[in-house]
């Protein structure tokens, strides 16, 4: 084990901006773009369903 | 069975939804594998300190936004050649994920940037590719923005997709030689001092990771696209109807 | 073949002939670009040498996108431009002989305006000679190239802007040979070898970029 | 039918996501006329863009003389015109200067003589040396025309060839198109007018699902 408590961890020897910033923006970026993945599919259906009523008429 | 069943869009699309959770799943503990070894098993770098474990990240990030690149000229081409109505929506699935990693190679390479050598943003030939590949993914998103028609749009993004494809080799050439001539020793991003094993281990385990969750991502924009073009098909009408 | 593409050749240039001042717009961006640099960066000579054989390269690029996006445009409107599709020679020949047409009427201009910007920007006569020899070797890439994104972008709105977006990416290498062959002469390292691979990246987008052109026509058409 | 050089095998045309017509069959042969008709919207512009080849269909092929006509796109090029919505005349040239280009992009040689006397017969002689900006939509129409006639090609494939024509006109372009079929060309035509057409073989193609009233 690298480390020997966790504040000395999420300190990254004075780098914690640095790595941190790294790794939560990638997080957040897979994160919004999940988000973004399942709204456009909800959309996406309840578009068609309502397009398809539509032409039924 | 034939392999083109696989191609058509009906089966696919199945096929598709059984696939996701396997690949969004294995993403997900391969990313958890990847993490442990970025941050217990690799050691602390005795010249970058814990600044490099931003290479965990960085480098599979832009493994991953020249590889989706490729393979989004590799459908294009599929598609341009054969005429083959998925393989178009394939690359177009894949281009906002691909997207998405050359902006995080970008930022990631900006952060280490800055600790490393004072500046957030070097004109290093890597970063420096990477800013032009982020640009070209905009265009071709772009283009397919513009254009309403489908089989247009289709064809059109594709084409473009190749001869960016063609075209990035050389940019790549040619931005690594304007560095060598204008910095003298180049300072490269991913240069690391002395790769351990553990540490090449963690880039690999992070990259398949990235193309596991590529890979999830992309059936789910496929499953998307092909609802909304067959939605006048049968199947797809059930598929709507069902679920309600 | 040839005749067909000395056809395409003398029509462009007999229309051009006909309407001077669209093109003129592009040699007065051109002149226009470059002569606001030194009003935003200080009139120091030798700054002035040491950033020129760029921003002569830069403005370039940009003059040569404002008269590619009318390239296939004017005729797509009129009609002509089906008629020309639909003519027995392929297609590939046409783009060319349409891209070639550009290089005339944008390519030759800029070649000759280019030394006297060169002289206001401080250059030495060794520098605007390498200068003129990388403009004529990369003016025909970006007609080449410029003829990919026209096609592409054909009929679409807001086409103009989306050309630029499109193919500025692509113009990378071009730049980067083209005014590093000017910077090498000035620094001592010669230009030998950034005008070699200018030349074989001309050779590249020759064989290249009509076919993709012309496949990207036909898709604009449908 | 051996003596069908142009047809149409399974052709299915879809405009975006709408299937706009499928399983279309027809043939033509020398000396015939297809008359396309069909409300607006309902794909006629798109079925003579097929035909061209300008625009690839959706299933189904396109053949002349046999032979699909993507595998001899350029052979069918050189037998085949289209006058479309627009005309292809440059606003900048002159209608001689127009036809001596239309003539120098199909491979052929511009013989002005002819040239200037198919102008004169589609009533364009005041106005040879005019750029074509100032001419009237009907005299560019005829500018057109006049590349038609001067093409020489064996299949006609004309979309509204009638609009902004006056009377005098409409009566020519009868004349021209009976004339060009007894000549054993052949004529793919879409029209809103009426044609007095005596003495043609005319097909008549309903595209789309609205009919309309007998027009011939």
């Amino acid at each position: 084990m690298e480390w020997a408590s966790w504040s000395e961890f999420w300190d990254m020897a004075g780098y914690g901006l640095y790595v941190w910033g790294s790794f939560g923006v990638t997080a957040l970026c897979v994160l919004i773009e999940v988000i973004l993945l399942k709204r456009a599919g909800t959309d996406t259906l309840r578009r068609l369903k309502r397009m398809q009523q539509w032409e039924e008429q | 069975m034939k392999l083109y069943t696989f191609a058509s869009p009906a089966t696919f699309y199945h096929l598709a939804g059984k696939l996701i959770p396997w690949f969004a799943w294995s993403a997900g503990l391969l990313t958890l594998w990847g993490l442990y070894i970025s941050f217990f098993l690799a050691p602390t770098d005795f010249q970058q300190s814990e600044a490099y474990r931003i290479i965990f990240i960085h480098v599979p990030a832009a493994w991953m936004s020249m590889f989706i690149y490729l393979v989004m000229a590799f459908w294009g081409a599929i598609g341009l050649a054969f005429n083959t109505r998925l393989s178009f929506m394939m690359a177009r699935a894949l281009a906002p994920t691909g997207a998405m990693f050359t902006f995080v190679a970008l930022w990631t390479g900006a952060l280490w940037g800055k600790p490393m050598w004072g500046a957030w943003w070097v004109w290093d030939a890597r970063l420096t590719s990477e800013l032009i590949l982020l640009f070209l993914y905009v265009g071709i998103i772009a283009l397919w923005a513009a254009i309403d028609d489908v089989k247009r749009g289709d064809r059109a993004g594709s084409l473009l997709t190749l001869i960016g494809a063609i075209n990035v080799p050389i940019i790549y050439f040619s931005v690594i030689w304007w560095n060598t001539l204008h910095q003298g020793a180049s300072i490269s991003v991913t240069k690391a001092p002395s790769m351990a094993a553990i540490m090449l281990q963690g880039m690999l385990v992070m990259a398949v990771a990235a193309w596991f969750y590529t890979i999830a991502v992309a059936l789910v924009r496929v499953r998307r696209i092909i609802l909304e073009r067959e939605r006048h098909t049968e199947w797809a009408k059930a598929i709507l109807e069902g679920d309600q | 073949m040839h005749r067909f593409l000395l056809a395409v050749l003398r029509r462009d240039l007999t229309l051009a002939a006909r309407r001077r001042g669209d093109w003129m717009i592009a040699q007065f961006f051109f002149v226009m670009v470059a002569s606001l640099f030194p009003l935003g960066v200080g009139p120091e000579p030798d700054m002035l040498a040491r950033i020129g054989p760029g921003v002569l390269w830069v403005a370039a690029t940009l003059a040569s996108l404002l008269s590619l996006s009318r390239l296939f445009a004017d005729d797509h409107q009129d009609g002509s431009l089906e008629h020309m599709v639909l003519s027995p020679e392929p297609t590939v020949l046409l783009v060319l002989g349409k891209s070639i047409a550009h290089w005339l009427i944008y390519g030759i201009p800029v070649l000759l305006i280019a030394p006297v910007l060169g002289i206001q920007f401080n250059l030495s006569w060794d520098a605007i000679l390498v200068l003129e020899l990388s403009l004529l070797l990369g003016t025909p890439i970006l007609s080449l190239l410029g003829g990919v994104g026209a096609a592409l972008t054909l009929g679409l709105r807001g086409g103009g802007v989306l050309l630029t977006l499109l193919i500025l990416p692509l113009y990378v290498p071009a730049l980067i040979f083209g005014a590093g062959a000017v910077d090498g002469v000035m620094t001592g390292t010669g230009a030998e070898a950034h005008l070699s691979l200018l030349g074989a990246f001309m050779v590249l987008s020759l064989m290249i970029s009509p076919w993709i052109a012309a496949a990207a026509l036909r898709v604009s058409l449908e | 039918m051996p003596d069908a050089l142009l047809s149409v095998h399974d052709l299915a045309c879809a405009r975006g996501e709408r299937l706009l017509f499928k399983d279309m069959n027809f043939s033509l042969a020398a000396g015939e006329l297809l008359l396309v008709q069909g409300g607006n919207g309902q794909g006629k512009t798109s079925l003579l863009r097929l035909l061209t080849g300008l625009a690839r269909p959706e299933a189904g092929e396109v053949r002349w003389r046999g032979e699909a006509i993507r595998d001899v796109n350029e052979r069918y090029h050189e037998e085949m015109c289209y006058l479309g919505h627009a005309n292809g005349v440059k606003d900048d040239l002159d209608p001689l200067e127009n036809l001596r280009f239309a003539d120098g992009l199909h491979g052929r040689a511009f013989d002005a003589a002819r040239a200037v006397a198919t102008l004169r017969r589609l009533g364009l002689s005041r106005c040879l040396d005019l750029p074509c900006r100032v001419l009237s939509f009907g005299q560019r129409r005829r500018v057109a025309l006049a590349a038609l006639l001067l093409a020489g090609s064996t299949l006609w494939i004309l979309d509204e060839p009638l609009t902004g024509l006056d009377v005098h006109a409409v009566a020519l372009m009868e004349g021209l198109i009976r004339d060009h079929l007894q000549a054993g060309g052949m004529v793919v035509a879409t029209t809103h007018q009426a044609l007095n057409l005596e003495g043609v073989k005319v097909q008549r193609l309903l595209v789309g699902s609205v009919a309309i009233p007998e027009l011939v």
